[in-house]
């Protein structure tokens, strides 16, 4: 378990985005489809709160997507089936993305929802293992989600279980020093059935990540800490797909892998994508009709 | 998308703007940095949240950055406080008391350095942010850490006010606040004593004691009960360390019954230390604490848990009256 | 230098055989093992210091090594707790309570999941390594967050039992312990009752409550004044939380007076808890809090620090005395 | 202050290790046998304490003696002198072979270390800032020096100092997180006067680093967060010191560096340096009088 690495270097995963892994055409468009769904009911959701993270929950919509629609082993009837793939993020704040899909694919009623932040509602600004099915870890506290994803997949070698443990966090997380414990402890125990993703949007609270406190060279910093590490589009949906399954498929990788998406934050609604200070905020029913007319039009975009 | 957003519309940069109590703690510092006093403030990626974007943008060169590094930015406010700066650092207080309790007890309060720590977003104020933004094991933390001097100001008066009087303060500081949006209990420039409760009312039914944000409410709850003949008292225990047992012996030795309240467990915080000197004097005075009572609380816009609870004046109203009969 | 060492050298990785009082916490994890528990055990490169280094040898399966990432660790027994595993990780206790506080809080008690945290070598049991190394706030800290039982057993044997108890707990727990070189309290196989404090002696006259490492010269104070006429009574409070209010009314109401008595700062931990209890019953006994004083212990070997202190029998008797007098 | 790195590559330092900073011969001489006297007397302060981390200051004696009688900037009759260089260790177990040379350069009274661990004495196994005049920080919880000396480092640039400040760490110590925090804070804010010490001694507490959790590749890693980084035998005091002080005069460096001393864990005794298990441990009086004579004999042996 513990020990030296071998000689496969960081970067020569021979199935990484190998084209049998390609969503079929059907499948890219229904993916694409969920993507948009993941933020047309975003602004749904916080039109309820009155405050939300529409730019946060944008970037990772397709990743969001791809995991659950595309990826991940799952059975909504049963949130709790012991085999499943597990997800987890430490940019917890964006599972205002991610609770419209765990509905639409029935692990809770859909009315749910529409209680989203009223007393008594199991689904706040951040995820809850404890109150919503289908989370599999809480967060809300930025840094815990690799550690947590490193237990969850040594468990799964100790317990003799094939299931993968998916981590998503944000680039501003990386300067939460937990996230690099986690890193030499994967790396250390060749967690090799955990897959990271970087959701690179450039931005946290304050600002551009590189102004605050920057995070760059990103990809030399997790292969300097023995991870497979790629870069994607994490907007191209059949990449990011496509790359997920074959690095899922990879049963000869020794070491965890971590997926840069390149991304951007608060994709799909243009002046979200050019004035970073949307990470929080809240839109006005009038701006966000226009919102939803921008996203329903990203389809044509690309 | 060339139209201008609609008014209502809103987002991050704008909380400041939309959010004139914010501006207390920043004005606070920049009068400090106009006395001469060698001031450096930093935050760890929210200085929208804490207002510090104004000190930022109005003295630059005094204002630190860490990211989202809460650990980093104690212990490096420790090694500034070392050569000579005063460091005033920010975040929610879930991530400075909680994430950062060791580097607290070690760099800043064993180390004795005049470093001030402030909490904002404490309590529930960030409802259904959840757990995570919560902070209700702060007070209980922040007091069993030997050398730290804990306050909670009830609003932006107080909070200036202490900010002032830490400028001579050789200990550490925590402070614990709110969100910007308290309701007005003290006016401006009232000097801040370090370890005094200040006395609103006598009482000789029922004393409250209050800290923070619940001294608003509880004036307010004290009042109303007044109104209806009793004899209801309050102090502000807005220094909880070192507590002023003097203040509370009086209030116990003249009142039947003491009731405390805090946005706060009710183990270990304002209640448990008002326990720790009514107990020690063996007073025959019942304490009733109040707050949330050893559980995590239910998500929902603040008001809504406040009322949930009961710890806006109704409630609180209603707690003391049920003491009361 | 091929000639052996002289017998009274040591290094480390003896410290093991030289402290059987060690063994305790693996020997009782491997039982559970043996039960078919799904345990695991880990630290943060301290397996000598806790004995941890017999579980990984006879159990390398089960053992996790997670180097010096105390937060890394706590989370991820979380993660491991999430898919089924029973995980019990052990550090310093100032290195757990605190400097993990925030994960504890979070992932562990929030979580509700079945992580076992042993926080040994807790209050100034590690002497001259300073305060770094000291924890006199980590049953306060504990205490503060909800969902998290908290107990300090006195000796290996309670720990035993705490660890064979533990198997069928649900909650996540908190296990104070000591250096492995707890003089004998307990019978080993005793069950181990959360939440049910321990009653050594009845007394009239006044009332010792301890817990940890201080039960020992706490009974041993209380007989030797009982010897000399008084009335002195024992109660072990391992289960600090949830606290056992019936055992603390009823001792608060047959004697005079109580003394608390704890390896930790008097402020927020078991004094607390108990001055809690009593001041909401509004009795009139009074609470005498022992411990530190709410102050960072000199460094000096344990037990002359003990003796400095007055938490060793002779002290324990001394500060009792006072009281009776 | 904050921004983007300039082109200078992160190993560039034109002065770095120039002949012209190497100690002269009589300065060489004292300096090696200054390293030895630390290890001497730690070895006597430990019969004090009848317990003590032998092995953690033998690797890290040459460091402190180039840094304490080659390197720094010091007035030992002013310890609170506003100007000095500041020394601060996250290992800060390895204090016993500091102490020693504080009281040799007058910091305090010889006399002082006879009470080493003694009730009432400042001196214990971690050092102590508020008690022990010549200790710049204290430490003892593994992890916060780098980002203490960030801070030092940070205000001496804001109240115009020239001082700098050298942060010694451990090799298993790069397992905390807040050491890549105070990693990336450093390198973002270009903290130039910043100078980091690895004792790469190969061990931990509980046995060889890289079998706990590795941290290789440790060159790569602090590249990869920005940080101008040298290796260099942290034995050869003559190499470390005129590595250290061509360090200190190259003004044009544009952000903080770290130095890479390999280092042998017990270092002067041979029966340590082969036995990692001797962390922490205890000599009985007759072992330690040979392991005096293999220290005395190490001025021979090279
Ligand atoms: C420990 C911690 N510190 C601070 C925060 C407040 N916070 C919420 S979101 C955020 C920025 C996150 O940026 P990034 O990781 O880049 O995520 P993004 O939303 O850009 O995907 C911060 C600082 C937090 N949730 N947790
Ligand atoms: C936060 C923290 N965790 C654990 C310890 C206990 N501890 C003391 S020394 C040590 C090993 C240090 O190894 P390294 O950093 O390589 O230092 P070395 O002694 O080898 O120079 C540990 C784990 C500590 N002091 N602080
Ligand atoms: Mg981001
Ligand atoms: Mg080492």
């Amino acid at each position: 378990m513990l020990g030296k690495q071998n000689n496969r270097t960081a970067n020569n995963s021979p199935l990484a985005g190998r084209a049998e892994f390609a969503p079929t055409g059907v499948e890219l468009a229904m993916l694409k489809d969920k993507a948009l769904f993941s933020r047309l009911e975003a602004i749904r959701l916080i039109e309820i709160a009155k405050v939300g993270h529409y730019t946060s929950a944008f970037s990772a919509a397709e990743l969001f997507a791809s995991l659950y629609y595309g990826v991940m082993r799952l059975k909504p009837g049963e949130p709790n089936w012991a085999e499943r793939d597990r997800f987890m993020m430490g940019k917890g704040h964006a599972a205002v993305g991610l609770f419209p899909i765990l509905a639409d694919l029935g692990f809770f009623p859909t009315e749910v929802l529409d209680g989203y932040t009223r007393l008594g509602n199991p689904l706040g600004d951040h995820p809850d293992m404890r109150k919503v099915p289908g989370i599999d870890f809480s967060s809300g506290s930025i840094g815990h989600a690799l550690s947590a994803g490193c237990g969850m997949a040594l468990a799964g070698r100790i317990l003799g279980k094939d299931f993968h443990t998916f981590v998503m966090i944000g680039d501003g997380e990386l300067q939460e020093g937990q996230v690099w414990e986690a890193a030499l402890f994967g790396a250390h125990n060749r967690l090799n059935r955990l897959i990271g993703i970087i959701d690179r949007n450039g931005y946290q609270l304050d600002g551009a990540v590189d102004d605050i406190i920057t995070v760059e060279p990103i990809v030399d910093k997790w292969r300097s800490f023995g991870w497979e590490t790629h870069v994607v589009d994490g907007h191209d949906i059949g990449a990011v797909t496509t790359l997920l399954r074959s690095l899922k498929a990879d049963t000869a990788r020794d070491r965890p892998v971590m997926v840069v998406a390149e991304t951007v934050k608060g994709r799909g609604v243009s002046y979200m994508e050019a004035e970073p200070g949307w990470h929080l905020g809240y839109l006005d029913p009038v701006d966000a009709k226009r919102a939803i007319a921008e996203i329903k039009a990203m389809e044509i975009r690309g | 998308m060339n139209r201008p957003l609609s008014e209502k519309s809103w987002q991050y940069r704008q909380l400041n703007a939309q959010t004139p109590g914010l501006d207390a703690l920043s004005d606070a510092l920049l009068e400090l940095v106009q006395a001469g006093e060698p001031v450096v403030a930093g935050t760890a990626d929210l200085q929208y949240s804490n207002g510090l974007a104004k000190f930022a943008r109005e003295c630059p060169e005094r204002f630190v950055q860490f990211g989202i590094s809460e650990q980093n930015m104690v212990s490096a406010a420790a090694g500034m406080a070392a050569v000579g700066l005063k460091p005033y650092v920010a975040t929610f207080a879930s991530f400075l008391a909680l994430l950062c309790c060791e580097q607290i007890r070690m760099d800043v309060a064993y180390s004795a350095l005049p470093v001030r720590l402030i909490g904002h977003h404490a309590g529930i104020s960030l409802g259904f942010y959840g757990t995570s933004h919560h902070a209700t094991e702060d007070l209980a933390i922040a007091r069993s850490i030997a050398g730290l001097t804990v306050v909670a100001p009830a609003d932006g008066a107080q909070l200036a006010s202490v900010i002032a009087a830490s400028a001579d303060y050789a200990e550490p500081i925590y402070i614990r606040t709110q969100r910007g949006r308290d309701p007005v209990v003290y006016q401006a420039g009232k000097p801040f004593v370090f370890g005094k409760a200040i006395k609103h009312l006598g009482g000789k039914d029922l004393v409250i004691i209050a800290c923070g944000s619940t001294v608003h409410p509880a004036l307010q709850a004290a009042k109303a009960l007044n109104a209806k003949g009793h004899s209801v008292g309050l102090l502000d225990m807005a220094t909880v360390k070192p507590i002023d047992s003097d203040a509370i012996l009086e209030a116990a030795t003249n009142a039947r019954m003491v009731l405390t309240v805090e946005e706060h467990n009710v183990l270990g915080g304002l209640g448990g230390a008002v326990a720790e000197v009514i107990a020690g004097e063996g007073l025959p005075v019942k304490l009733r604490r109040h707050g949330i009572h050893d559980e995590y609380s239910l998500i929902a816009p603040p008001t809504h848990l406040y009322a949930h609870y009961k710890l806006d004046s109704a409630g609180i109203e209603e707690i003391a009256a049920g003491l009361l009969a």
